[in-house]
C-alpha cells in the first residue's frame, strides 16, 4: 500500500518538474511604457488542486540575470489565462491553455528619460512551477518597457471611420455634380414653415431654443443650422424671433448665424442682436425662466431643437399650455418620448441632423445624408451577418467588434 | 353623457394638478399600506447581515449623498439606523459629501432620539473631512488622526464608543449609502477591497445598475435601490414610513394618471364626430 | 440661522410650486432670484475653481511649459471681442477652438459607445444551441430534483397565510430554476421564448434603421419594415414616458416630505405660515384685478 | 484679411479636431497629457465664456432697470442674487464647508436657496407627467394607440398593488414556464421592444454625429462661422 503512495507521487513529481513551453518575455504593445508581458504555455494537470497534482506559478523579477529576485505573484494554475485579455491577444481558441502576466511599474534607468518617452532598465522575469511534488524554473528572459506610438487593438474602430469618412467624402462629391437627390418628407419641417406663417399671422414671436449643450457638442451644431434656415424663413415673412441661450458661445454662434439668415433672405435692416440673449447656465433656473417667457409672451410656435436633459417635459408642457404650435427635434434618446408626448411635430434622433440638409437642399448636406444611410446598410449586413455566423458558431464577426 | 364628455376634454390642467398633489399629499398623513411590496433579494441581504450580527457589534454608516437625493437615500438612512439602534449595535457615523454634513447629523440625531441611542456610547456623528477617497485611506491606519473631533466639536478620543475604534478594519460593518461618487465605489476601492472589512449601502434608482456589479462580484453584500428598497427594508424591520408612505403616494399618482387617460380616451370617442352623422 | 434657512427654502419652493396655478407675482420673485443665484454660484465656482486652481496657480508654479496655459487665455479673451463689434470676428477663433475640440473628440467616442458596442449586443445567435454536455445535463437534473423536493415539502399544520404565500413562493422559484436550467440543456418551450426575445430585439433594431432611411423612398419592402420601426418606435416612447413617472413622482413625494418637515414647530411652522399668507396676498390680488376689469367694463 | 476671418477659423477647427481625434489612438503619456491639457484649455476657454454671458445678463437686466420698463424691480432681484452668492462666495473662500466640517455662509445660502429651487423644479414635473398624459395619450391613430397601450401596461405594471391582485388576486404566475406577472410583462416591454428601439435610433444618431463631426473638421459644415465676410 504505501509503496504504491510513493509510485504515485514519483509519477507526479515527473510531471511537474516539466518547465512551461513557450516562456517569453517582451514589451508590451500599444501601452504608453513601462510594463511589459511574460507569457508561457499552460501544464497539462494545472487545472486540479494542488493536492492532487495542480501547479502553482511564482513569477520573480530581477534586474541583473543573477537576481536578486523579487516574488511579484504566486497563482494557481487556473487563473491569469490568455482568454482574459483579449486586448492583447484577440480570441485564439489556444489563448483557453496559456498564461501571461502583465508587469507593470518598471523604473528607467538612473538619469535617463522619463518612461513615458523613454524606455526602462532592462529587467529578467523568472518563472517557477511549484507542485506538491516538485519545482521547475523557466527563464530568466529579459526585456524592456517602451512607449507605443499607436494602439492596433483599436483598429477596428479606426477602419470604419476611414470607410466611412471616405464614403462621405465620395457622396458628396457625387451630389455636388448632381444635386438631385431624393429625401424623403420630414413631416416636422414642413410643419415649420406652417408656423412661421401663423406666427406671422397672429402677430406673435417664434420662440427657438438650441438645448442644453454647449457648441462643442453635435446636437448643438445641428441646431444651429437649423436656426440658420429658419431665420432666413422669418425674415422673409418679417416675423419675429426670440432665442434665449443656456451658453454664451451658443448665444454669440447664434447671433451670427441669424444675422447671416436675414441678410441672405435680403432683409439685413430687420436684424436685432437683442432677438438672441443669455439667460443662464444653470439648467432648471434656465427652465423657469423660459416658462415664465412663454407665458407671458405666448409665442406662437415653439421650437426645441438640439440636445435636452429633464427639463424637456418643463419646456414642452408650458409651451403646450399656451397653445403655440410646437416642433421640436432632439438625439436625446432619454427625452424624446416626452417630445413625442408634448408636441405637434417631433424630429427623432438622425432627423435632426437631417434636418438643416432638407431646409437647405444644400447639394454638400445632402450628399452626406447618403452616406448615412449607407453606413445603415453596412451595419445592418454586419448585424445580420454577424448573427447568422454566430448562430452557425462561428464568432468571428462578433470579434470584429470587440472595443478595448 | 356627451356635455359632460365635451367639458372633461376641455378640462383646466390645473384641477390635474390638484388631484395629483392631494394623491400624493395624503398618504403622508394617513398611511394606507397597500399590499404587494416583496422584499427584493438585495434588500432581504443587506437585513439578513445586520440582523445576523452579535449583539454591539460595531458599525460605520456613511452618508454619502447630498439634499439633492434626500427622498430617495433618507429614508433607507433612517431604516437602517432604526434596524442597528434595534439590534444594540454601535453606530459611527460620517459623509463623503460636504453638503449633506446637516442633514446626515439631522437624520442620525432622529433616529438615535427615537430609539433612545445615548451620544458617545451607542453612537457618534464625526461628519465629514476633504480628500474624498484620501479620507478613507486616513480612516484605515488612524481613526482618531482623520477625525481628532467629532462633527460637534467633541474630542474623538473622549467618547467611550470611539475608545474601542482605531481603524477602519475594526469595524464590523461599513454602510455607504450614495448618490454616486464618491460613494460605495470609494469605499470598496479603497475600503473593503483592501483593509476587508463587511460592505454594503444603498444607493438612487439611476444608480442601482452600476452598483449591482459589486453585489454580483461579491465586493459587497447586498443593495438597497431608491425609494422602493427603503419602503421594503421598512417591511422588513416591521417599521412603516416615509418610504412606505412614499411607496403608497407614487402608486396612487400612477393610478390617477392610468384614470385620467381611460377618462380622456373615452372623453374622446364618445365625442367624436361620427362618420355620416351630423 | 437654521429657521431662517428652513423659511428662505420653503418660501421658494412655494414661490415655484405656485407656477402651477399661474404666472403670479411670487413666482417672478423666485424666477429671477434663481437666476441671479445661479449666475453668482458660477462666479464663485469660476473663480476659484477654474481661474485660481488652472490658471492662476498654474502661472505661480514652478512647470517649464506653464506659459501655456496663457494660450487659452488669449483664446478666451479673443471671445470678449463681441463686445467691439469691429472686431468681433476674431472670436471665430475660439468658436473653432471649441466646436474642432468637440467634434473630434465626438468620432472615435461615438463611435464605439454608440455603434460597435451596441452593435455587438446585437449580434446574437437568433437561435440557441442547446448545450448538450453533461455538466449542462447534471445540472438540470439536479434542478429538477430540487424542483420536485421543494414541491412535495407537506404544509406545516395551522400555516398563516402569510406563510403559505412565502411557501408557494419558494416552490414557483424552484420550478422556474429547473425550467431555466433545462432550457440551456434542451430546446424547450422557454429557449424557444429566449430566442423569440432575441428575434424581436433583432427585428426591431433593422426596422428603426429602416425608418430613418432618408435617401431611399419608403415603399415596398422598406415601407413595411419603416412601419414596423414606427411600432416599435411607439412601444419606446409609451414604454419610457410610463416608466419615468415613478422617478418623477418620488421626487415631487421628497419635496412634499421636505414641505412637511418644515411645518414642524421648530422651524417656526414655516410651511402653513407661508401658504396662508400667499393664498391671502394672491386671493386679493385676484380681487384687486376683477375690480379693475369691472371698471373697465363699465 | 478674408484668410484671418474664414481660413483661419477652419484650420483652428481642422488642427484641433484633428488632434482630438488621433489621441484616442496614440497610447504614450504624450498623447494623454495632450487630451488632458486640451480639456483643460476647453475649461479656461469656457470660463471665458461664461464671463461673456454674464455680462450680457447684467446689460439686459441694467437696461431694464434704468429704463424702467414694466417689471424692472424683478431684474433688480437678479443683481441681489448675484450679489448675495458673490459676496458670501469670497467671505467664504468659494467654500461651502471649513476644513473643519461647519458649514460656511456661502454653503448655507446654497443650501436654503440651490437645492431647494432645483428640487422643486423636478418636483413640477411630476404634475407635468400626469397632465402631459393626459392631455396627449389619446388613441387618435393605431400608432397613438399603441403608444398609449404601452405606457398605460408600464403605468400600472409598475405599481406593486397591481402586480399583487395580478399574481396572489388573479394567481397568474406564469405561461409554461414562462415568467408573466406584471412586473414581468413591463420588464419585456422595457427590455426588449424599447431596448431594440433605442438601439435602432442610437445607430442612427451616432451615424448622423460622426457625419457632421467629419464634415466639421473638414471645413464643409461652417454654419457655425455665420455669413459675411
Amino acid at each position: 500500500m504505501i509503496r504504491a503512495v510513493a509510485i504515485v507521487l514519483l509519477a507526479t513529481t515527473a510531471a511537474a518538474a516539466q518547465a512551461p513551453a513557450d516562456f517569453k518575455v517582451y514589451d508590451k504593445p500599444g501601452d504608453a511604457g513601462g510594463a511589459i508581458i511574460a507569457e508561457w504555455k499552460g501544464l497539462p494537470d494545472e487545472g486540479k488542486p494542488m493536492a492532487e497534482g495542480g501547479v502553482e506559478y511564482v513569477v520573480s523579477l530581477g534586474l541583473s540575470k543573477d537576481g536578486p529576485w523579487t516574488e511579484i505573484e504566486r497563482f494557481p494554475g487556473t487563473l491569469h489565462r490568455k482568454n482574459e485579455a483579449p486586448d492583447l491577444f484577440g480570441f485564439s481558441k489556444s489563448n483557453d491553455s496559456e498564461h501571461f502576466i502583465e508587469l507593470e511599474g518598471l523604473v528607467p534607468p538612473p538619469g535617463g528619460p522619463w518612461l513615458g518617452t523613454g524606455r526602462s532598465l532592462p529587467t529578467w522575469v523568472k518563472l517557477e512551477v511549484k507542485s506538491p511534488a516538485g519545482a521547475a524554473v523557466a527563464g530568466p528572459l529579459m526585456a524592456e518597457a517602451a512607449p507605443d506610438w499607436w494602439s492596433w487593438n483599436k483598429s477596428n474602430v479606426l477602419l470604419f471611420i476611414l470607410f466611412f469618412g471616405g464614403a462621405t467624402f465620395w457622396l458628396i462629391s457625387k451630389a455636388r455634380r448632381d444635386p438631385n437627390i431624393f429625401v424623403r418628407r420630414i413631416p416636422g419641417l414642413d410643419a415649420m414653415e406652417e408656423a412661421i406663417g401663423r406666427a406671422t399671422e397672429m402677430g406673435r414671436p417664434i420662440l427657438y431654443l438650441n438645448g442644453l449643450n454647449g457648441m462643442d457638442s453635435i446636437s448643438t451644431i445641428a441646431s444651429v443650422s437649423i436656426l440658420g434656415q429658419v431665420s432666413k424663413r422669418v425674415a422673409a415673412y418679417d416675423s419675429q424671433i426670440m432665442v434665449p441661450c443656456y451658453d454664451a458661445v451658443v448665444l454669440s454662434v447664434c447671433q451670427e448665424v441669424m444675422r447671416e439668415g436675414y441678410t441672405a433672405a435680403g432683409r439685413p435692416d430687420k436684424y436685432r442682436e437683442q432677438d438672441a440673449w443669455f439667460i443662464t447656465q444653470e439648467q432648471f433656473s434656465y427652465v423657469a425662466s423660459v416658462d415664465g417667457l412663454m407665458i407671458r409672451e405666448k409665442p406662437a410656435a415653439c421650437l426645441y431643437m438640439g440636445y435636452y436633459y429633464a427639463e424637456s417635459l418643463l419646456l414642452a408642457e408650458t409651451g403646450g399650455s399656451t397653445g403655440a404650435i410646437q416642433i421640436a427635434g432632439t438625439d436625446s434618446i432619454t427625452q424624446l418620448p416626452f417630445f413625442i408626448a408634448c408636441c405637434d411635430y417631433t424630429l427623432i434622433g438622425e432627423e435632426l441632423y437631417a434636418a438643416s440638409a432638407y431646409l437647405s437642399r444644400e447639394p454638400l448636406q445632402l450628399g452626406s445624408l447618403r452616406s448615412q444611410d449607407a453606413g445603415k446598410i453596412f451595419i445592418i449586413a454586419t448585424l445580420l451577418i454577424g448573427a447568422l455566423t454566430a448562430a452557425a458558431g462561428f464568432p468571428f464577426v462578433k470579434h470584429l467588434m470587440a472595443t478595448f | 353623457m356627451e356635455p359632460f364628455f365635451k367639458k372633461l376634454l376641455a378640462m383646466d390642467r390645473r384641477w390635474i394638478f390638484l388631484a395629483l398633489g392631494l394623491a400624493v399629499i395624503f398618504p403622508t398623513f394617513i398611511h394606507l399600506n397597500l399590499p404587494g411590496l416583496k422584499p427584493s433579494p438585495n434588500v432581504t441581504a443587506v437585513y439578513d447581515l445586520i440582523e445576523g450580527m452579535p449583539e454591539g457589534s460595531k458599525v460605520l454608516v456613511s452618508f454619502d449623498f447630498d439634499p439633492a437625493s434626500k427622498p430617495e437615500l433618507a429614508p433607507q438612512g433612517v431604516a437602517v439606523l432604526r434596524h442597528l439602534f434595534r439590534k444594540k449595535h454601535k453606530v459611527v457615523a460620517m459623509g463623503l459629501w460636504v453638503t449633506g454634513v446637516t442633514m446626515a447629523k439631522d437624520i442620525v440625531t432622529r433616529s438615535a432620539k427615537e430609539s433612545n441611542a445615548k451620544y458617545g456610547e451607542d453612537y457618534v456623528y464625526l461628519g465629514w473631512k476633504p480628500g474624498n477617497f484620501a479620507v478613507i485611506e486616513n480612516m484605515a491606519g488612524d481613526i482618531h488622526g482623520c477625525f481628532p473631533k467629532d462633527n460637534d466639536g467633541n474630542e474623538t478620543a473622549s467618547l467611550p464608543l470611539m475608545k474601542g475604534i482605531h481603524k477602519l478594519a475594526e469595524f464590523d460593518l461599513v454602510v455607504s449609502l450614495a448618490a454616486g461618487s464618491p460613494g460605495i465605489d470609494t469605499w470598496i476601492a479603497y475600503g473593503s477591497d483592501k483593509y476587508h472589512f463587511k460592505m454594503t449601502g444603498g444607493t438612487t434608482a439611476v444608480n442601482v445598475g452600476s452598483m449591482a456589479q459589486y453585489v454580483q462580484a461579491g465586493q459587497m453584500v447586498g443593495l438597497i435601490g431608491a425609494m422602493r428598497g427603503a419602503a421594503e427594508y421598512e417591511l422588513l424591520i416591521d417599521k412603516r414610513a416615509d418610504a412606505a408612505a412614499g411607496m403608497d403616494a407614487i402608486s396612487l399618482g400612477h393610478y390617477l394618471i392610468v384614470i385620467f387617460v381611460l377618462l380622456g380616451n373615452i372623453a374622446y370617442f364618445v365625442t367624436r364626430p361620427r362618420k355620416g352623422g351630423a | 440661522m437654521e429657521i431662517f434657512g428652513a423659511w428662505l427654502a420653503v418660501g421658494l419652493t412655494l414661490f415655484m410650486f405656485s407656477f402651477l396655478y399661474k404666472d403670479n407675482p411670487f413666482y417672478k420673485v423666485g424666477e429671477n432670484l434663481y437666476v441671479g443665484i445661479t449666475i453668482g454660484y458660477f462666479v464663485i465656482q469660476l473663480w476659484y475653481k477654474t481661474w485660481i486652481d488652472k490658471v492662476w496657480d498654474v502661472l505661480k508654479g514652478e512647470a517649464h511649459d506653464r506659459f501655456l496655459v496663457l494660450i487659452p487665455v488669449v483664446i478666451g479673451i479673443l471671445l470678449l471681442t463681441r463686445f467691439v463689434p469691429k472686431i468681433s470676428w476674431m472670436s471665430r477663433w475660439a468658436f473653432a477652438f471649441v466646436i474642432g475640440y468637440g467634434s473630434g473628440l465626438a468620432i472615435p467616442a461615438t463611435l464605439t459607445t454608440s455603434v460597435v458596442i451596441q452593435a455587438q449586443a446585437t449580434a446574437k445567435p437568433l437561435i440557441t444551441m442547446p448545450d448538450k454536455s453533461e455538466a449542462a445535463a447534471k445540472a438540470t437534473e439536479g434542478a429538477k430534483a430540487n424542483a420536485e423536493k421543494v414541491a412535495a415539502a407537506p404544509a406545516p399544520a395551522g400555516e398563516t397565510t402569510e406563510a403559505k404565500a412565502k411557501r408557494e413562493e419558494g416552490v414557483r422559484v424552484a420550478r422556474y430554476k429547473y425550467l431555466n436550467a433545462r432550457s440551456q440543456s434542451e430546446y424547450s418551450f422557454l429557449t424557444a421564448y429566449k430566442d423569440f426575445t432575441t428575434i424581436v430585439i433583432f427585428v426591431g433594431v433593422f426596422s428603426v434603421l429602416f425608418y430613418f432611411f432618408f435617401s431611399i423612398e419608403h415603399k415596398g419592402p422598406v415601407r413595411v419594415f419603416s412601419r414596423i420601426g414606427i411600432l416599435f418606435l411607439m412601444i419606446y416612447f409609451g414604454a419610457s414616458y410610463g416608466n419615468t413617472v415613478m422617478g418623477r413622482l418620488s421626487l415631487l413625494y421628497g419635496r412634499i416630505l421636505d414641505l412637511k418637515d418644515y411645518s414642524r414647530p421648530m422651524y417656526g411652522c414655516a410651511t402653513p405660515v407661508i401658504l396662508v399668507l400667499m393664498i391671502a396676498f394672491l386671493a386679493f390680488l385676484h380681487v384687486k384685478n376683477k375690480g379693475k376689469e369691472e371698471e373697465h367694463a363699465a | 484679411m478674408v484668410f484671418l476671418k474664414r481660413q483661419l477659423p477652419l484650420l483652428i477647427c481642422f488642427i484641433i479636431g484633428t488632434i482630438s481625434a488621433v489621441q484616442y489612438y496614440i497610447p504614450t503619456h504624450l498623447s494623454s497629457d495632450v487630451a488632458e491639457g486640451l480639456s483643460n484649455w476647453y475649461i479656461i476657454v469656457a470660463m471665458f465664456a461664461s464671463l461673456l454671458g454674464f455680462v450680457s445678463v447684467g446689460m439686459v437686466h441694467s437696461k431694464k432697470i434704468q429704463r424702467k420698463e414694466p417689471g424692472w424691480a424683478y431684474s433688480a432681484l437678479v443683481f441681489l442674487g448675484i450679489a448675495l452668492m458673490v459676496v458670501l462666495g469670497f467671505w467664504s473662500g468659494g467654500k461651502e464647508t471649513y476644513d473643519d466640517g461647519r458649514i460656511s455662509p456661502f454653503g448655507w445660502l446654497y443650501n436654503a436657496t440651490l437645492v431647494p429651487l432645483q428640487s422643486t423644479m423636478f418636483a413640477i414635473l411630476g404634475f407635468y407627467v400626469a397632465s402631459a398624459a393626459f392631455r396627449s395619450f389619446r388613441a387618435k391613430s393605431f400608432d397613438a394607440g399603441v403608444l398609449l397601450v404601452t405606457a398605460v401596461i408600464v403605468l400600472l405594471g409598475n405599481v406593486p398593488f397591481t402586480n399583487y391582485i395580478w399574481a396572489t388576486g388573479l394567481g397568474i404566475h406564469d405561461i409554461a414556464g414562462v415568467k408573466f406577472e406584471m412586473t414581468d410583462i413591463v420588464g419585456w416591454l422595457i427590455g426588449t421592444p424599447n431596448a431594440a428601439a433605442r438601439r435602432g435610433v442610437t445607430f442612427g444618431v451616432a451615424l448622423g454625429a460622426i457625419a457632421t463631426s467629419l464634415k466639421i473638421i473638414f471645413g464643409i459644415e461652417r454654419a457655425y462661422l455665420g455669413g459675411g465676410d
